[in-house]
């Protein structure tokens, strides 16, 4: 056993297990196997926020969190806001509606202007891009979020989509959006802010439904048939703990002994 | 384009492998990884510096709305950048007095008040969403007020129950929805790295190149 | 439109109007409310008047000056705490910080509070301040295993450890009896568990804001944690049982205020909504 | 008396503190500039820190052997590449360092998301005991988070038809009502962390110790001088 770090042996069958999962349901929709994916009010109500915002000839927010690619839990977040942002930016450029994304990372800020030029390029009107609308604001959380605030309550904007990890300025985003009568749509995956967004938005992504949503969105089916593979994930929690619980209650705790190898 | 791929690739195995493998040549190649990659990241501050100056310059070229603001904008951040260049010698860095005055006198105090301002978002937030429309929203009333009223002595002096009261909807429901979300996000951000190792996500490196 | 109608939607500056009121008002003219004394501040109040003779206490700030509103009036008490009994239970303290803005929360207090004078504990003897420990959680493990590693030189008057009879026969952290860790975040209490408490089998007790309350929840029922001073209020209780009432005392009337304008908000939120929809039915 | 500059700085933070506020009344000039000055100030800062960690890092560690300094190099060489976004020509090379980052990213995320966020409240679930004997109470709330945690998992299910049948109603209604619950307790709890947050600034402004004094003083005259600008601009001038 000694090439395998002990107390991670089970962590790591776990992992394979999901990642395979995921995996075969990608390949499968690729041979034509696609699953019947379930519908999500707060994905659907993207292209509601956008069309609402273009006959308002508002300008469309669209932020990916204030967290960088590297953290554990963050990281993936921002990348799952950036791929709504492709999808939100695609939309708008088809309806010539201006899409604003406010960006505290550095490292962030080029692939949102990559993301956003891209859309354009593929829509033919590479012209009509502009950089500026890619809007750094402060490498400070709070410098950020004021920002943020400022130009919301100045620019008036119709829809405001906030997809991504953020702390402490989830409510002084959401509410300021609220305030200025936009159209909301915020998800996050860190808990402690799940509630401000949640009171404060016309929808709310709880969670895992926000790295679904870029899947979801496209339509495109191995990326719906990777939620498949989730869901396998979702089986072995419920079924570990369940069996944990009931073994537990009758003194057995042999699981928790696999659990911790 | 495939190059941009195999790298990332290459970098998520770097850092997975010696956590499960005990294999003491990469964990130390991957420890050298994380230190390394800061040295990247922190290169990158000048690209906000860069997008700042182009959209405020312009401004301030065209005499567009609010340009006065884009002038103090710049002038703080380039009076901020001097004072703290890290050159002791010629008396600026971390230790300069201009620098410790704008520390203390402007970056804090701006933090701290728009971190407070959120006692008044709250508030008017907690004024609008804790209306029992629905019993969704009662249930949200209800625990909310309870645990509102279970952190203010004015309240639990004279009923203490609700300090019970609270520690139950913190042990159990609001124990239960974490423990439900977060072992849910794991497997959202389980399927995105695989999605993302596999090339498919949209959005992050897609195509690249010219299309 | 009635006022009722109106009462739901209205605008939300009042509400933000009242909200200074509330606050101001109780700390202009301090009402004094009732504060009954809950079991966390009597658990931490409890710990440290039972700490053993001879103890090496370190005392880490890892907050920065963002958390001074919540966090260092129990600073405060705590220092007094500790300060009072250190000379007659001779005990030895240690004051560092894993956050770097640490040390100038630290110094604030000290401008308030002369150790020397008020307390007739001597700097070097009786305790120390060594000032910011960077790298986070490898700073805390490097430290375990030599605690003069990081910091050779203290952080007050900047001379060798060397120097200072307190820190000659402390080297490791199986030299240390306590962990006062006062924190809003990472770093925080998982880190020094994994590099203290797990190898070391140092104890803990831990301030935290209010948010992270029930993040602690776990390891308090482990037993890692042996006590929890959790925000403003418990503050306030313990500077009660200290009988030195201070900024959190005089911060609890404003939280009661503030509390209790949420509480009528909702109230009369609810009140409006219920009386016309009522109006609407009928 | 505290020396002239000291107490520049106490006015100065008095008017940023009340800049800010002047938001809640509705975007005008007070706060944006004081956004303006935050930003700059935040970014200059950053610039500062993000140097002076270089200098740090090199001088303690990368300048020590031949090959740390190679590895150096190369990180500066990659840490320019993020500028070429802003060449039209090269702007794709910056997609190789980004790609450095994602990759650590994703690695540093399937470390430990299966233990922290999955294994670790599997575990918790595991060491729930149905029955306690002699706490009824707690015997009902273990139950309890054993019934709830799964139904919260199982709202989210996705796809396959087994996620429209009968029970999975019940269970989303029961998981929304716990989600319901468990969000508006973390709301309630957070109201006193923001609170003690702004009453800490309303004692620096009113100047209780250990605020300066001085900054009373300032309060009462800058507050009136920003309230009298925003309301005269509100109802002197817009009325024309």
């Amino acid at each position: 056993m000694a090439i395998l770090q002990s107390g991670r042996l089970f962590g790591l069958a776990c992992l394979l297990l999901i990642m395979a999962a995921v995996a075969y349901y990608i390949r499968a929709a690729k041979g034509g196997k696609v699953p019947k994916v379930r519908r999500v009010a707060g994905i659907d109500a993207i292209d509601e926020a956008i069309g609402r915002a273009v006959e308002m000839g508002k300008v469309i927010f669209c932020s990916h969190g204030i967290a960088n690619l590297r953290g554990a839990t963050s990281g993936p977040q921002t990348l799952a806001g950036l791929s709504v942002l492709s999808y939100v930016s695609k939309k708008a450029i088809a309806s010539n509606a201006r899409v604003i994304v406010p960006v505290r990372q550095p490292e962030v800020w080029p692939i949102a202007a990559d993301i956003v030029e891209t859309e354009y390029k593929l829509a033919g009107r590479a012209d009509e891009f502009d950089q500026d609308d890619i809007r750094f604001l402060s490498n400070n959380q709070f410098g950020f979020s004021s920002n943020y605030m400022g130009l919301m309550m100045r620019e008036k904007p119709g829809a405001n989509i906030m997809i991504g990890a953020y702390w402490a300025e989830s409510l002084q985003l959401a509410e300021t959006g609220n305030r200025v009568g936009a159209f909301q749509i915020a998800g996050t995956a860190q808990t402690s802010q799940i509630p401000f967004f949640l009171v404060t938005s016309d929808y709310c992504l709880i969670g895992e439904e926000i790295y679904s949503a870029g899947a979801y969105l496209t339509q495109d089916a191995p990326l719906m048939a990777s939620l498949a593979g989730q869901d396998v994930g979702r089986i072995i929690a419920v079924v570990l703990g369940g069996l944990g619980t009931l073994a537990y209650t009758v003194g057995i705790e042999t699981l928790l002994d696999l659990f911790g190898m | 384009m495939e190059i941009p791929l195999l790298i990332t690739a290459f970098c998520a195995l770097l850092q997975v492998i010696p956590y499960y493998l005990n294999i003491p040549v990469i964990d130390a190649a991957s420890g050298t990884m994380r230190e390394w990659m800061l040295l990247v990241v922190n290169m990158a501050v000048f690209v906000g510096v860069i997008s700042l100056g182009q959209v405020h310059g312009k401004r301030i070229q065209r005499k567009g709305e609010n340009w006065p603001f884009s002038v103090v904008l710049i002038a703080f951040m380039v009076f901020m950048a001097i004072v703290g260049f890290p050159l002791e010698n010629i008396g600026l860095g971390f230790k300069n007095n201009q620098y410790l005055f704008m520390f203390n006198n402007i970056l804090n105090p701006l933090g701290g008040t728009m971190y407070s301002i959120l006692a008044f978002f709250i508030t008017s937030a907690a004024y609008r969403a804790f209306r029992a429309r629905n019993w969704e929203a009662a249930f949200v009333l209800i625990s909310g007020t309870i645990v509102v009223m279970s952190n203010a002595p004015l309240f639990t002096s004279s009923m203490p129950f609700l300090i019970t009261w609270k520690n139950w909807i913190f042990d159990v429901p609001n124990t239960a929805t974490g423990r439900g979300v977060m072992i849910g996000a794991a497997l959202g951000a389980i399927a995105l790295a695989v999605r993302t190792l596999m090339g498919i996500e949209r959005g992050y490196l897609r195509g690249g190149g010219e299309e | 439109m009635s006022i009722l109608e109106k009462m739901q939607n209205i605008d939300r500056r009042y509400i933000y109007l009242a909200a200074w009121i509330f606050v101001l008002f109780p700390l202009f003219f301090p009402l004094g409310l009732p504060v009954p004394i809950g079991r966390e501040s009597v658990a931490w109040f409890d710990y440290i008047e039972a700490i053993p003779d001879d103890s090496v206490i370190i005392v880490s700030m890892d907050y920065g000056v963002s958390g001074m509103p919540e966090l260092y009036p129990m600073t405060v008490a705590t220092m007094h705490h500790l300060w009072t009994n250190c000379q007659a239970n001779n005990w030895k303290i240690i004051v560092l910080a894993f956050w770097n803005q640490g040390p100038l929360v630290f110094d604030t207090l000290l401008t308030q509070i002369d150790p020397a004078a008020d307390y007739n504990v001597v700097y070097g003897e009786d305790w120390v301040e060594l000032g910011w420990v960077p790298g986070a959680e490898t700073g805390m493990a490097a430290l375990a295993t030599d605690m003069w590693s990081q910091t050779p030189r203290d952080y007050l008057e900047d001379r060798p450890l060397t120097e200072y009879p307190i820190m000659a026969e402390i080297l490791t952290a199986d030299d240390i009896d306590l962990v006062i860790s006062i924190e809003t975040g990472t770093p925080g209490l998982p880190e020094w568990l994994r590099q203290w408490n797990d190898p070391f089998g140092v104890p803990f007790i831990v301030g935290c804001i209010g948010v992270s309350v029930p993040g602690m929840a776990p390891y308090l029922s482990s037993g890692q944690l042996t006590a929890l001073l959790p925000g403003l209020t418990a503050s306030g209780e313990y500077e009660l049982l200290l009988n030195r009432p201070g900024l959190a005392v005089a911060g609890l009337d404003a939280v009661s205020m503030s509390h209790l304008l949420v509480v009528l908000l909702v109230v009369i939120g609810n009140v409006s909504y219920f009386a016309s929809r009522g109006k609407e039915v009928s | 008396m505290i020396p002239m500059w000291e107490l520049i700085g106490v006015w100065t933070a008095v008017l940023m503190t009340l800049a800010i506020y002047s938001f809640l009344y509705g975007e005008n000039p007070w706060y944006r500039l004081a956004e303006h000055i935050f930003a700059g100030v935040s970014v200059g800062y950053a610039v500062a820190f993000n140097l002076d960690y270089l200098r740090d890092q090199w001088v303690n560690k990368w300048s020590l052997s031949g090959t740390l300094v190679l590895l150096y190099m190369i990180a500066i060489f990659f840490g320019i590449l993020w500028y070429a976004r802003f060449s039209k020509k090269y702007f794709f090379a910056y997609r190789w360092t980004l790609a450095i980052i994602v990759g650590t990213g994703i690695g540093m995320a399937l470390r430990t998301v299966i233990f922290t966020q999955f294994l670790n409240q599997i575990m918790a679930q595991a060491r729930l005991s149905l029955w306690v004997p002699g706490d009824l109470l707690q015997s009902f709330s273990n139950t309890m988070i054993a019934i709830m945690v799964p139904c919260v998992l199982l709202y989210f299910w996705f796809t396959g038809p087994a996620r429209d049948r009968g029970p999975m109603k019940y269970i989303e209604k029961f998981a929304r009502y716990t989600m319901m619950a468990g969000f508006g307790a973390a709301f309630g709890y957070t109201v006193l962390t923001r609170y003690s947050l702004f009453i800490g600034r309303a004692q620096f402004l009113l100047g209780i110790t250990p605020n300066p004094p001085e900054a009373r003083m300032a309060f009462y005259v800058i507050a009136a001088a920003i309230l009298i600008t925003l309301f005269a601009k509100d109802h002197l001038f817009k009325k024309t």
